[in-house]
C-alpha cells in the first residue's frame, strides 16, 4: 500500500487498529470503490449546469474534494449498516452505494425522487442504501446514529453505523453526549468527522483550541484516530479496523479524516467573504485531488488503463442517463403534499 | 371487561408493562430509571430493555429517535417537561420532519413522556407546560389523559403508533384512581375527545389535569340549575374538533380551562377553531381560563392563585351566560 | 424627518450600526458574522465586539445571555430560525425566567434574530417560523417587523429594552426599500400594532412578512369596492390588543393573515383574543389564512400553493362578508 | 500545609497551578472559610426541622459534605467574581458570603427573601455577592459564567467567572460548547464540577466510560485538574492558580473536585431506590467530612480551640437568627405578582 501524503494515521489514546497490517481492498472492491469516487465526482459536476438551466432549485452543496473520506469509509461497511450524513449530502448516499437516478430527480424536486421530492439537495436520504438521515441541522444526524447502533445491540444483530458530520458540526455539544452515550453502552457506532478545515466561511482553526477533532474523543473513553482523508485505502483501513471494533461489542470510535472541499460552501448561495487563500485551493486542486491520488494507485496495484477508462465512461453514461431520467421525470402532485407527513394519519388532512 | 382498580401513575406503568411484554422492540430510556427495573415494577426484564441514561436529554432523545427508526419503539421519559427544551430540536427537527423529508422512508415510533408539575413549590424552571409549542409542529402527536383508564387506553396506543407521540402528564393526577381494563388490546384512540358530562347551557372544554376542576364546577352550576356539558380533549394533536364543534352547536356557549400560559396556548386553538368553524351557533364570547401570562414563582402564596379552578370556571360560565 | 432610502437588510444593519456606536455594550455574536467586521458594513470596529461564533448554539446563546446579565446588551445572530430549538433551553430557562426567579435583581438586555425563509426551496429544516412557541413563555418579547423603518427603529428599541427580545425577519423583505429615518434616535415602539391602510368592511390583521399579501388583497378588495382595514401586529408580544379590537369594532369583521403552521399559532391567539373581547362586535366567523399543517416540502410545486396569498385573503374576505 | 488525604492534587493536560509552592490561605481568610464551611453546614442542619413545620415547601437539596469544595474554590474569588451555581444552591452564595438571613427567607417563601419569594430553594442567587444564577436545569448555568467570562474580557476588567456543576451536569453537552468558546476566546473562566459521585440516583461510575472529569477538558484545549474536594486548601490552591491564569488572560480551566454527598439527593422528594450503599456513606461522614478535616488542620496551622469555638458559637446564633428572620418575615402579596417578570414592562400586566 503507498501512502501518497506524508501523513499516515495517527493514532490517538487507544490502539482501534489491531494489527500493523491494516486491512486493504481487494481488486473488485478497488473498482467498486473508484466506481463510487467517480460517480460523486461526475454527480457533482453535473449540477451548475442544470442549477443554471434552472432545474435544481434551493442551495446545493458538493462532495467534490471529500470523495476518498466518503467512499473509504462507506467501503467498510456492509449493506444493511447504516448511515446519517449531513446538509453536504450528495456524496454519503453515493459512496454507499446508492442509484443516481432517485438522487437527481430528488434535486430536481421530481415525483420520482428518492424522498419524492420533499427533501431535496441538503437531505438525499437513500434509505435502501442504509442512509436513515441526512441532516441539515449541522450535528442533527449524530443522535439518529447513536440510535442506529443501540438498535443493533438490543435487536442483537451485528449491524453498525456511521455518522459522518462536519469539523463545524464538532462543535455542536450533542456530539459529545453521544460518545459518551455510545461509550457508557459500548455501542457499535463510527463518529467520522469530514474534516474540511471550514464550516461555510469560518476557518476551523479560529473555532477550535487545537487543531485534532479526534483528540476530543479519549476525555469520553473514546478512541480517536486522525487520518488522511484524501488516501481512500487509509480511511478504508482505519475504518475497518473501527467497525470490526464496534461488531465485535467492544464499542465506538471517532475518525477524523483530514480532508478539503474544492467547491464553495454552496452553490446558489452567495456569501461574499474572503476565507481561504485561491493559492489554498488551487494548491489542494492541484496536489490533492482524491481521484487523481486514487487513479495513481489504481494503476500502480496493477489496474489497466483500460479498465480503469471502462469505468470511467460506464460513470459518465450513468450520470447522463441519472440527469436525463431527472428532467422527464413528474413533479408531485401539489394534492400530494399531505403524503409521508403520517404513517399513521388520524383525521388527517383535516 | 375485566377492570383492577389502578392509579394514575400505575396505569403508566401498566401500559408500559403490557406493551413491553408484548412487543420486543419497547425499550424504555430515561434518567433515573434503573429504579423501575430495580423495583420490578416493569417484571422481569432484560437489561437491555431499559436504559439509565446520562444527563444528556438532547442525545439521548435523538438516540431514541434513530433506534426508532431502525426498528425499535422506544419510550423516552423526560421526567419534568421543562426538560423538553433541550431536546426539541432532535423532537421538532427530526422526529416530526424526517418521515416527510425523506419521502416516506422511514417510521418514527418513539413516545415522549413528561410530567407537568403545579402547586409544588417548583419556581419557574421546573413548572412549565409546553404542549402549545408542539402542537404547531406538524408530525407529531400531542396528548394529556386525565384519567388513569385514558391513560392506560391512550399510552398503549401511543406505543403502538407508527410516529412520534408526546404524552404530557399532570402529576396532580399521579394519585387518581379509577377502574381500569386488564385487557392487554384495551386501547383508547388518540385524536378522540371525550364528553365527560353532558349538559346543555354552556360547554366546557378541559385540557389535562384541569378537568379536576371542571367536573366539580359543572357540579356546582347544576346545583344552580346551569346545565354543564365538559368535554375532556384528551388529544392535543390530533384535536376533536368534530366533538367540541358538536357540542357548542348545541350549547351555544364555550368556556375553555387551561392550566398552560395563556397567550398562543392550546386554549387558544380550540377558542379559534370554534370562532372560525362554529361562530353560527355562538350566542356569547369564549372566554379562557387559564393560567396568566406570568412564570410560576416559588411562593405558594403566589403560585396558588394563578392556577384555573373550580371558582374560577363557574365565573366564567356565569359571564357567558349573560 | 431626514431620511434615507433603504432596504430591510440594510435597515438591520444600520440599526446595529448605530446602536454600536451609540453604546459600546452592544456586541454582535454569531456564526459567519466574520463577514461583517471584514466587509466594513458596521464601520470601524474594536474586534471585542463582534463575535464569529463556532456552530454551538445552545453554548454562544447561554453565554449571551450571561453577558446580558454582566453589563452587556449582545445581538444574537441565530442565522436561520429553524436552529432555535437548539438554543431554546436557555431562551426559555433562563433569559424569560432569571429575572424572575432572582426576584429583580438581573437584567437581561440580548436580543435574538433569526430569519424565516420560504418559497426557497429550503425544506422542511430551514422553513420554521417558531414564533407561537416563545408567544407562550412569559418574560420574552417577540417582534415581526415586516417594513425597513419598522424594521430599523423596533431593531434599535429593542437592543435599548433591557429584556430579552426575540426579533424574526422574513427573509422575502430583505430586498424591500423605503425611506427610513436617519436620526440615531429613531425609535419605533415595542408593542405597538400599525393600521396600514383604513377600512370600513373588515379587519385583516396581518403577521410579518403577510403585508406583503395583506395590501394587495386590499386593494383588489377595493377595486370591488370592498373597504379593508389593515393592521400589522408588528409585536407579538407584547399583542396591541387594543387597535385590533378598535379595528373589529369598527369593521365587525376579520381575517388573520399568517405563515405560520396553523394549530395554535399566531392568528389562533389573535382570533382568540377577539372572539373573548371583540365578540359582540363580530358579525361574521373570524377566518385565519395559514400554511396548513404539514412540513414544508423542498419541491416549489408542493410548496408554494401552501402559503397565504392575495388571492387566498381576498377569497377569505369575501366569505366573512356573506 | 498538611495532606489529609493520599489525593494530592492531579494535574492533567497542561499545568495550570505555576509553582510547586501552591496559594495558601492567610490566617484571617483561614477563619473565614471556616466559617463559611460552618455556615453552609449549620444552614443546612437546621432545614429539616422547618421542612417537618411546613415553613419551607418544595424539594430541598442539601450540600452537606460538599464544604470545602465551595468554600475552597470561593475563597479564591474577589466579591466582583461571578458565579453560577445549581439546583443545590445553598452552598454556593454562603461560600461567596453571602448573608443567611435573607437565603433562609427565602426558603419559606418570604417578602424579604433574596429573590422575594419567587426562587426558593433551588435558586438562591444572591447577586451581592456575584451570583448571577442558580439554575435547576441541570447544566443551564455552565453558558451564563461563560458570558460573565465574555463580559469582563470586552468591558476590559479583570473579573473572572466561575461556574459550579455536577458530575451528572458534565453530560450535558453544552458543557463542552462552552469550554470551547473560553478556549478558543480565553475567556477569564472557571469550569468547576463538584463531582460528588451521583446524580439523584445514578453512579457517575455507569454514566462516565472513564472517571475522570477533568480529562474531557484537554481535547478542547483547556487545562483539566482533579483535586480532593475535602481539603479546602487544596481547592483553595488550585482554584487560586485558575483565577489567576484567567486574569492574566490566558483562558480557562476545569477544575473537578472529588467530593460527596452526605444527605440523600433531596429532602421532601422520596426517591425509593439503593443506589449507593449505606456503608460508602458512613465512612464518608466518619472519615472525609471536611468540616473535621478542615477543624484539625487550622488547629494544627496553630489557630486555638478558643477562637474556633468563637467561630463556631457565631455562626450557630447567625443561624438561628436567620430562621427567626424568616419566620418572622411576611409572605408575599399575591397582587405584586406581576413584579419583576419585566424590566420594562410594556402594557403589563394586561
Ligand atoms: C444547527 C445549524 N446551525 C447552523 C447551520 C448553517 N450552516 C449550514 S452548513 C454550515 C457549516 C457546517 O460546517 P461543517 O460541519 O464543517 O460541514 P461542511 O459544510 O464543511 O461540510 C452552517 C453553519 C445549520 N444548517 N444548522
Ligand atoms: C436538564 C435537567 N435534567 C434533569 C434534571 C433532574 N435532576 C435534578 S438534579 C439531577 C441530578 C444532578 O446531578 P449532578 O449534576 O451530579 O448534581 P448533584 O445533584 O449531584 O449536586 C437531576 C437529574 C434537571 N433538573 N434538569
Ligand atoms: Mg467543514
Ligand atoms: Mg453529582
Amino acid at each position: 500500500m503507498m501512502r501518497r501524503s506524508g501523513v499516515k494515521y495517527r493514532l490517538l489514546e487507544s490502539q482501534i487498529v489491531t494489527d500493523d497490517q491494516p486491512m486493504t481492498l481487494r481488486a473488485d472492491q478497488r473498482r467498486e470503490a473508484y466506481r463510487r469516487m467517480l460517480s460523486i465526482r461526475g454527480f457533482e459536476l453535473a449540477l451548475p449546469r442544470r442549477i443554471a438551466a434552472g432545474e435544481i432549485p434551493g442551495a446545493v452543496h458538493s462532495s467534490v474534494g471529500q470523495e476518498a473520506a466518503l467512499v473509504g469509509a462507506c467501503m467498510a461497511l456492509r449493506d444493511d449498516d447504516s448511515i446519517t450524513g449531513t446538509h453536504r449530502s450528495h456524496g454519503h448516499p453515493i459512496a454507499k452505494g446508492a442509484r443516481l437516478a432517485p438522487l437527481m430527480a430528488e434535486l430536481m424536486g421530481r415525483a420520482t425522487g428518492v424522498c419524492k421530492g420533499r427533501g431535496g439537495s441538503m437531505h438525499l436520504a437513500d434509505r435502501s442504501v442504509g442512509i436513515i438521515g441526512e441532516s441539515a441541522i449541522v450535528g442533527g444526524g449524530i443522535p439518529l446514529a447513536t440510535g442506529a447502533g443501540l438498535s443493533a445491540l438490543v435487536r442483537g444483530t451485528d449491524q453498525v453505523s456511521l455518522s459522518f458530520f462536519g469539523d463545524g458540526a464538532a462543535n455542536q455539544g450533542v456530539l459529545y453526549e453521544c460518545l459518551n452515550l455510545a461509550a457508557i453502552w459500548k455501542l457499535p457506532v463510527i463518529f467520522f468527522c469530514e474534516n474540511n478545515g471550514y464550516a461555510a466561511t469560518t476557518p476551523a482553526s479560529t473555532t477550535h483550541a487545537q487543531p485534532d477533532i479526534a483528540k476530543r474523543a479519549g476525555g469520553f473513553g473514546v478512541p480517536g484516530v486522525i487520518v488522511d482523508g484524501q488516501a481512500l485505502d487509509e480511511v478504508y483501513g482505519v475504518t475497518s479496523a473501527a467497525v470490526e471494533r464496534a461488531r465485535r461489542g467492544e464499542g465506538p470510535s471517532l475518525i477524523e479524516a483530514k480532508t478539503y472541499r474544492f467547491d464553495e460552501h454552496a452553490i446558489g448561495v452567495f456569501i461574499p467573504s474572503h476565507y481561504r487563500e485561491a493559492d489554498e485551493v488551487e494548491r489542494y486542486r492541484r496536489e490533492r485531488d482524491p481521484l487523481v491520488l486514487c487513479r495513481a494507485w489504481l494503476l500502480e496495484a496493477g489496474h489497466s488503463e483500460t479498465e480503469l477508462g471502462e469505468i470511467e465512461s460506464a460513470v459518465e453514461r450513468t450520470v447522463a442517463e441519472a440527469v436525463e431520467f431527472a428532467r422527464k421525470s413528474p413533479h408531485p402532485d401539489p394534492a400530494s403534499v399531505w403524503d409521508y407527513l403520517y404513517s399513521n394519519p388520524i383525521g388527517y388532512p383535516a | 371487561m375485566a377492570t383492577t382498580e389502578l392509579t394514575y401513575l400505575n396505569a403508566i406503568l401498566e401500559a408500559e408493562k403490557e406493551e413491553m411484554e408484548r412487543d420486543s422492540s419497547v425499550i424504555l430510556v430515561g434518567e433515573d430509571i434503573a429504579l423501575y427495573s430495580a423495583s420490578g415494577v416493569l417484571g422481569k426484564l432484560d437489561p437491555r430493555r431499559t436504559w439509565n441514561a446520562p444527563i444528556s436529554e438532547l442525545g439521548f432523545s435523538g438516540m431514541a429517535i434513530g433506534a426508532a427508526i431502525t426498528g425499535l419503539r422506544p419510550i423516552v421519559d423526560l421526567t419534568i417537561a421543562s426538560f423538553v427544551y433541550l431536546a426539541c430540536d432532535q423532537i421538532i427537527n427530526q422526529a416530526a420532519k424526517i418521515r416527510f423529508m425523506t419521502g416516506g422512508q422511514v417510521r418514527v415510533p418513539v413516545v415522549f413522556r413528561m410530567s407537568m408539575w403545579h402547586n409544588g413549590a417548583n419556581a419557574a424552571q421546573h413548572s412549565d407546560r409546553p404542549y402549545p409549542m408542539f402542537m404547531n409542529v406538524p408530525g407529531l402527536k400531542v396528548i394529556a389523559p386525565a384519567t388513569p383508564s385514558d391513560m392506560k387506553g391512550m399510552l398503549k396506543s401511543a406505543i403502538r403508533d407508527d410516529d412520534p407521540v408526546l404524552v404530557f402528564e399532570d402529576n396532580d393526577l399521579w394519585g387518581k384512581k379509577e377502574a381500569v381494563s386488564t385487557d392487554p388490546d384495551f386501547l383508547v384512540p388518540l385524536g378522540k375527545a371525550a364528553v365527560r358530562r353532558e349538559g346543555s347551557d354552556v360547554t366546557i372544554v378541559s385540557v389535562a389535569g384541569c378537568l379536576l376542576h371542571a367536573l366539580p364546577a359543572a357540579e356546582q352550576l347544576a346545583k344552580e340549575g346551569i346545565s354543564a356539558e365538559v368535554v375532556d380533549v384528551r388529544s392535543l394533536v390530533p384535536l376533536d374538533r368534530a366533538t367540541i364543534l358538536a357540542s357548542v352547536a348545541k350549547t351555544r356557549r364555550l368556556v375553555v380551562v387551561d392550566y398552560a400560559h395563556r397567550t398562543a396556548g392550546a386554549a387558544a386553538e380550540i377558542a379559534a377553531t370554534v370562532a372560525e368553524e362554529g361562530f353560527e351557533t355562538l350566542r356569547a364570547p369564549i372566554l379562557r381560563v387559564t393560567t396568566p401570562d406570568v412564570q410560576i414563582p416559588f411562593s405558594p402564596k403566589l403560585e396558588r392563585p394563578l392556577y384555573p379552578n373550580r371558582d374560577k370556571i363557574v365565573a366564567a360560565v356565569h359571564k357567558v351566560l349573560h
